[in-house]
Formats: C-alpha cells, structure tokens, sequence
C-alpha cells in the first residue's frame, strides 16, 4: 500500500511540474485538496465581502454613468465569487459548508475589505490599486495546476484588468478635476496605499505555507515578490496621476532596478488578519445578516421545488 | 412637447428610483444568484432612465444634462410614481413591488413601442425585452413565496397588503397623461390595465394567492407628492453633486 | 492657535454627532418620558456643539461661521470620535454609547473648565452641569437594563460589546492633543481615564455587569479616518445647505 | 333615585354653566367622562404622532440653529402629550388603555399628521397654518369646563403660540430670501392649506357631537365658526408674506366683514378619517413600532424597581 501511494503521488507530483493540469477526477493528496479547497474559498469569500466596501458608494455614484459602471462592476464581483464556488465545490467541497465557515469566523477573506469606504475616490483608489494587487496575485493563478481553478481564474483575471482600468479612469478624471477631486483623490491614496501592499501577505521569512504552494504550482511567486512587483508598477503610475505615494521611504535603487519602500506595519496587518480591522465586524455581520434574513427566501424556493416535483410526479 | 417632456421625465424619474431601491439590496441579498438577478434589474432599470432623461434633456432643450435632471432636482419635482420609492423592506416586500411595476412595465412598453413618438418607441422597444425578462423573475418569485412556505406565504401576503395601494396609479393618468392620451401619444390606460390584470391574475393564481380586491388607491408621486421616503433617497443619490456642483466625474 | 482650532473643531464635531444621532430617536423612544430625556440631552449637546463651533471659527478668523464648521466639511474632514458616529441600534446600544461618552465627557469637562484657555473653560462650566445630569440618567438605565430582565441584560451585554471598542479613541490623544498637552492646554488622559475607570466600575457593579477587559481598541475618528456611517449621516445632515450652498434660513 | 340622579345632573349642569370648573371628585355624566376622555386622550395622540411629521426633517433642518429650535418643539410635542395623558388620567383612564386603543387604530387623532412633510418650508407651514389652527381650536379649550384639561390646555396653548411665531419667521425667511426659497414657501403652502382648513371638522351639518359639547362647554364654537375664523385671520399673513392661497374662489365678503373661499373637499376628508392618509398607515405603524420595540426597555424598567423595592424591604 505504501509504495502504491508514494508512487500516485510521485505521479501526481511529475504531471505537476510537467504543467499538465490536475483535473476534480484525477487523484490527488489530500493536502493538496485541502490546500486548495482553503484558498479557493477564501478567494470566493474575497469576492463576496468585497462587494460590500464598493457598494457602499452605489447609491450615492457622482453620475449615472459612474452608478452604472459601479453597479455593475460589483455585479461583477458577485460572477466571481460564483465561478470559485463552483471551482471549489469540484473539490468535494459544499458551498453551504463553506459559507458557514466564512459566517463562524473559520474562514478568511482578504484583510483589505475590512477598511471602510469614505469618499467616492476610494472606487477609483479600489480599483487603480486593490484590484492591480489583486490581479497581480491572480495572473499566475491562470495557470495554476488545478484545471477548474485555473479556468475560473482567466474569467476573473479577465474582468479584473477590465475594472482596474475603470479605476484607474476615475482617478485620473478627479486627478485632472477640481482641486477638491485631486485632493479627494490624494487622500484617498494615502488611506489606501499601506494596506494595499500588505495585501501580498506576510514577508516571505513569515509565510511558512509558500514552499509546499510553489511546489505544487498554486503559487509561482513569492509574498514579497509580487509586492516588489506592484511597488514598481504602482509608483510611475502615481507619478503619472500627479499623486504622491505617502511613503518618505520610497525611493529608486538603480542596482536592483526597482523601487526601495518602506516598512509596512506588520502590527496593523496581523491586527486585522485576527479580526480587528476597522470594518471587520461591520463586513461579516453584514454577510451574516444577509444570510439569515435570506433563510426564509431559500426555505420557500426549496419547498416550492418540492412541491411541483411532486405534482409533476 | 412640454406635455412629452414632462412625462418623459416621469418614467425616467420612476425607472431611476426603481433602480436605486433595488441597488441598495447589492450584496445583501438572500441567494448570491439573486443578488446577481436584482442587480442585472437595476442596471436595466438605470440604462432605461439614462435612455430617458437624455430624451427629456432634448425635448426641453435648455442645455440641460442626463446628471442634471436626475441630481439637481428635489423631491418635489421628481416624478416618479409612489411605488417606486416604497423602502426594499423584506425581500417579499421588493418582490411584490418590482412584480407590480414589471406587469404594468411590461405592457406599458409594448404599447409604447408601436407610439407615434419615434424616439420613445425605440427606447420601448429595446426595454421591452429587459421587461418582460424582469416580470418572469418576479412573478416567478411570487409563485415560490406564494406557494412556498407557511412563512414565506405570510410574508408575501403581508407585502401585497402593505403595497397593492401603490398599484392603482400606475395606470391612472395625470393630467399630462390624459393630455397625451387625447393627443394620441399615450394608449388608454384602461386596455392596460386589463391586460395587467390578466397578467396578475394568472401569476396570482398559480401563486395560490388571492388578487387584492376594493383597495383604497394612493397616489401623487406624478404630481410630486411623494412619500417621505424620497427625500432620504435623493438626499443619498444626490450628495456628491450637491456638494461640489457642476464638476465632471 | 491652529492645534486649538482643531481640539475645538473635534470637541464641536463629537457634540454634534451624538446630538444628531439622539435626535433621530425623537418620536420613536420607548417610553415618552426618555423621547424627552433623550431630547434634552441631544439639545444640550447642539448647544455645546454650537459653542464650540462658534469658538472654534474665531480662533480660524478666516469668517467662517458655525454652520460653515458643520454643514461644509464632508466626512474625511471631519475629526468626531467614533464612538458618536455609530447608529443608534436598540435602546442598549443608544445607552451604551451614551454611557461610555458621558463618562468621559463629564470628566473630561471637569478639567477643561478649570483650563488655561478662558473660553473653552467658561463653555466647559456651562457644559459640565448639563454632563453631569446627562451621566446620571445614561448610568441609571445602565443599571436598570444590566439588573432588569433577563432579556435587557442580555441586550445591555450585547451592546457593551459591540460598543467597548470605541471607549479607548476618547482617552487616546491624538498628535493634536499631544501637542496641547504639553503646552499645558489639556489635562493628562491617563488622570482622566482612572476616573472614568473609577466612576464605570461603580456603576457596572450596580448593574450586575463585569466591566470589559482587554478589548482591542479602534481608533481613527480624531484624525478623519471614520466608519462608513459618517458618511451617510452627514449626507442627510447637510443636504439642504450643500443643495443651496450660501442662503438664509 | 332617578329623582336624584337627575338633580344631580341638573346640578352638574347649573355649574357648568356659571362657569364652575369640574375638578376630578366632582360627579359627573358617565357621557361628560367620556366624551372627555375621548377628547382629550385623542388630543395626547395628536401631540405624540404629531412629532413625527417634523420630527422627519430634524437631521435635515438647514442650519444649527433652526436644528436646535425644531427639535425643541418636537420635544415640546411630547411634553403637550404628557400634561393630555394626566389629564385623561384624572378621568380614570389609564395611558396604556389609552394608547392601546391607538395603536389599535380604535382612537383617533388629528388628520392634518398623516400627511407627508416634503421640504424645509413644511416645517414653517406646520408652525404657521397647522399650529395656528390647533391654536384656534385650542385657546376656547382654556376655558373649558373640565379643570385639568383647562389648566393642560393653558400651559399647551403658550407653548403653541411661540411655535406658531417660530414657524411664521421660517416662512418669512423663506419669502425673503432667494427664489427657490420663495418657491419652497409657495410649494408647501398649497399642499397644507386644504389640509388645514379640514383641521377644524366637518361642517356643522354633519358634526353631530357638536350641540351637546358645547351644552358642556367642551367646545365653545362650531367648526365652521373656527374655520372662518382662520381663514379670516390667515389671509392677510400669507399676503404679508406675499404668497398666494391655492383657492380661485378667495374673496373678501364686505357684508359679512370676512373672506368667502371655496369648498373643501370633504371626500378626501373623509378618506383620510378612515385611515387613508397618504401617510396614515406609516404613522400608525411608527408608533406601534416604537411601542413594540420598547417594550423590553419598559419590562426591565419595571423589573428592577420591583428588585429595588424588594431589597429595601
């Protein structure tokens, strides 16, 4: 038995690194499930919660087309919450299951929708920046090695790039308006900025789950590479806007041909990955409390099933 | 044309305020799928205003935008019918709302399309097919509360009783829309109406509810006497533009 | 000069804010006499609001008036502290928050008006009497839910810990209130804070309640980073006069 | 027996009519008690749903100051309803009886309150019109022949006046201020003016109660005597002003040294009587919420003064 075992996983592990996909029949070791069931979910859960800091700005969207542009892009945010959950039910997971982790506090979503949305700049800040980190996380997903993710990751990966520019173009119309928008959209950044970069996660030396992932092609880059990454894409971009990067530590190193940054608050950053985040509460109860006021409506739509396949019966 | 103004306005104002309502439910529905359906709704709903007010901006002609009749108007001047503003309340409560609306949109459109009016028509006819997609979802969600559960019953019928009396002015003509009608522009209320009916009744019936009967009508949202639950709205809706008038976003 | 604007500004901004989060219990309490109480206490707090407001635009002299002050910053401009801005929730929570702020509030005067600045001290007795009534009846009913049924105990507990949280931004000095204290403008926090700790713990053992311990504390609202319900709040508060920038009323 | 009964209502009635006050001990007509505590328990719900109405545009009043006065007489409100409760009281009915039947929908109270508040302005036209009419109705009040009610009625009928002066000067603001302003005044007036006109009852051939109220000296006019009254004394202010009466048939009678004006629409009247205000049902509902939602509050209120009762045992 035990040879027949190292042997599937020997397997398992050279289609890895052969980069053909793993797909929900093919076997696989139970970590590697786990593992992706984990991460899956809390992608899902990402996109579900952060429906809620955008729209929180629908009904009060400066323009029609900006409500309209908004509305949907969060509509958006919900597709893909759907895509993963089905990504993820592929593993044998349930979505009920899953969400009740999300609703008891056992499951995570990314700790950067636990800051409160407060003035419209933040929809382009969200979208310049939280979705251009988001998707440089998401990029090298689309060729993860499990099929189904990998599939659901170019659909996402695709509207992302979609939405990062739309935020992209808000920035730049508050940055080319009034001096009240630019104002609007400096203070924003300056909110938005440090918590965005620890969206990357934890310093490599503190991520102790990177090594199994890059070997099993979860993950291709390390935290601290892709915050490298976004640093440098993100500065010129801000130079661009006219905007300043609210970090006295910010500076060109012509040696390693990126930018050299300051140091995030990693104090701040576990506070919040332990729930303590300015908006934490108010995300899951909101999530919650949807879920619950939604029981009655699944309860009706169930027996309602029920009863018509009985009188078709 | 100040008549076709006016009651153009009229139905971008009642499509925009649907809209809002029904945004207000993103990412706190019930079933994530259904948060999906009511936001596809209130898209539908926004484009069909936008497609309005940017019509109403052209037959009045003073320069005036699509921004500007919907943000720098106040609860007054808006249009809208009552119904449209009534809080989300409960879902039973938004789905017996949008249901009212969709029947009477529905068969509103598919007068509106073969109108005089061509640009009115063309907007019609491409909101037709969103509005007969919106009245199957919503009378598909009546027939599940409807013959769901004991609670979801209870609910739905709480939510018709609290509502139905926002139904009646729907199809009772202001004193634009009787201008219209006379003019040819608008079709006889009372067709509608009879065609709604028979919509509801089915829907109700297969929903094993009864249709409301002898009702006491509201109504004033046409003429803008609206409930004060608009102003909350529109104070929302229209703080950015308020706040820094006449910026470009 | 401008470190004592904005302390004012804060004081001002706090006032008005728990003022106008009371007052939208007006005609909704659960007893007459505490829709009256509750009135009161929002009154006294718009007055000492407006007191500052008054100061806080003399010590600007750019001609700003207190209406300026209030109706004119949007959210991120604002510098109450949190704990004012949260929604009223049930009666527990109105008298949680209420309690948690009087307390600090009543201490904090006591020292202000004994301060060097003449005229935050003269608004500071004036405010402090009216603190002092206000910290006996938030206590009472503190006492009265936490030893009252089983249901408002458990209501007052659920409160107390959505709330606590909030408690520790009012002795936490902000950069601004470093600064004052040590030009000696402000008292030390960590005197005040025994007393509140002092004055707390007497009324929570009447009321059968452990005091918190060891809850994580947010904080943000002295230097504008608020919750997301400042915003909504002030979008009511402000309409009018962002609608007409500039009138009489 | 009858004999003395008899005497004693000829009694009762002999000092009525010299104008001795009843005071609670006195014997009085079972009828006289209840048409009393109808009135005047209807006049206490008056006052409480009454706050509403304003109490809607106190977060919204446009500056610190006009905040600080409306909320003050939405306060005023409740306390007018407080000194109505005790009086009802000293007639054997209790508050929460009283209350009860309210929210029941079996008492009545006035139906100026289930009309919506849409602007700033409504709030100087309630003050003007609405509590210039109750001021109307209610100054006889001070007279009448039920002592606690009369004393209630003197401290109410103070208060109200200064009410009526402060939403006068928001209506002359109004007037003289910008266009919009003006126009906001006009809006307001012509949707209350009907309203108003239908606070004083219907007309003296359908107010049946009327002959023995003012046998009683609950009443002292009928309610066209007061509604001409109020037109009369009302349409020079609105000229002052400079706003238009929405009413074509508006016309100074020099015979009878008073306006004529037009008919009120007493259908509508009586829809609203019958609960189908534009806001009827959401002001019932309010009060009954507030009612239902307190009542754990009122519960714990009681439970502790019962431990402390018990403990100084």
């Amino acid at each position: 038995m035990e040879t027949l075992e190292l042997t599937q996983e020997e397997q398992f592990q050279a289609r890895i690194d052969e980069d053909i996909r793993i797909e929900p029949k093919d076997w696989m070791p139970e970590a590697y499930r786990k593992t992706l069931i984990r991460q899956i979910s809390q992608h899902a859960h990402s996109e579900l919660v952060g429906m809620l800091p955008e729209g929180n700005w629908i009904t009060r969207a400066p323009s029609l087309k900006r409500k309209s542009i908004l509305l949907a892009k969060v509509q958006d945010e919900a597709g893909h919450g759907l895509y993963l959950y089905s990504a993820a039910e592929t593993l044998g997971a349930s979505r009920d299951q899953m969400l009740a982790d999300l609703h008891s506090g056992k499951a995570k979503y990314s700790s950067i929708f636990n800051y409160p949305t407060l003035s419209w700049a933040d929809m382009g800040t969200i979208g310049w920046l939280v979705d251009g980190a988001a998707i440089l996380n998401q990029v090298p997903l689309c060729r993860t090695s499990y099929g189904p993710y990998a599939r659901a990751m170019v659909r996402v990966c695709k509207e992302e790039s979609f939405h990062q520019r739309q935020g992209f173009e808000i920035m730049q119309t508050l940055c080319e308006g009034a001096t009240e928008q630019k104002a609007m959209a400096q203070e924003a950044l300056n909110r938005w900025w440090w918590p965005t970069l620890m969206m990357f996660g934890p310093a490599d030396a503190d991520s102790p789950n990177t090594e199994q992932s890059m070997k099993w092609r979860i993950k291709r880059f390390t935290n601290d590479e892709l915050r490298q990454k976004f640093v440098d894409m993100m500065v010129p971009q801000a130079e661009f806007l006219g905007l300043t990067v609210p970090d006295d530590k910010l500076q060109w190193n012509e040696a390693k041909q990126g930018y050299d940054f300051g140091d995030v608050d990693w104090a701040e950053f576990w506070d919040v990955v332990k729930g303590n985040g300015p908006c934490s509460r108010e995300r899951l109860q909101a999530r919650v409390d949807a879920w619950d006021q939604g029981a009655w409506v699944r309860e009706a739509a169930l027996a309602h099933a029920e009863k018509r396949k009985q009188r078709a019966a | 044309r100040q008549q076709l103004f006016e009651y153009v306005l009229q139905l971008a104002d009642t499509s925009l305020i649907l809209a809002h309502r029904l945004s207000e439910w993103c990412g706190h529905g019930p079933i994530l799928e259904q948060d999906l359906a009511m936001a596809n709704i209130s898209l539908d709903l926004l484009g069909e205003a936008r497609s309005y007010y940017q019509y109403a901006a052209e037959l009045e002609g003073r320069g005036r935008t699509e921004d500007d009749l919907a943000y720098l108007r106040n609860a007054v001047e808006y249009r809208n019918v009552l119904l449209a503003e009534q809080p989300n309340g409960d879902f039973a409560h938004t789905i017996v709302r949008q249901f009212i609306y969709d029947a009477f949109h529905y068969h509103l459109l598919l007068h509106l399309q073969t109108g005089p009016d061509k640009q009115l028509a063309a907007i019609a006819e491409k909101s037709v097919k969103e509005a007969a997609y919106h009245v199957k979802w919503s009378a598909e969600w009546i027939i599940r509360l409807g013959d769901g559960t004991e609670e979801s019953r209870h609910r739905v019928e709480a939510a018709i009783n609290a509502l139905w009396r926002y139904s009646g002015e729907l199809t009772t003509p202001s004193a634009t829309e009787q201008v219209l009608q006379a003019a040819g522009f608008l079709p006889d209320y009372a067709a509608i109406q009879q065609q709604i009916d028979q919509h509801v009744e089915r829907v109700f019936v297969e929903a094993t509810l009864p249709v409301p009967q002898g009702v006491f009508m509201q109504k004033g949202g046409k003429i803008g006497r609206h409930s004060e639950h608009l102003g909350y709205l529109l104070a929302e809706l229209q703080y950015l533009q308020r706040t820094y008038p006449g910026l470009q976003w």
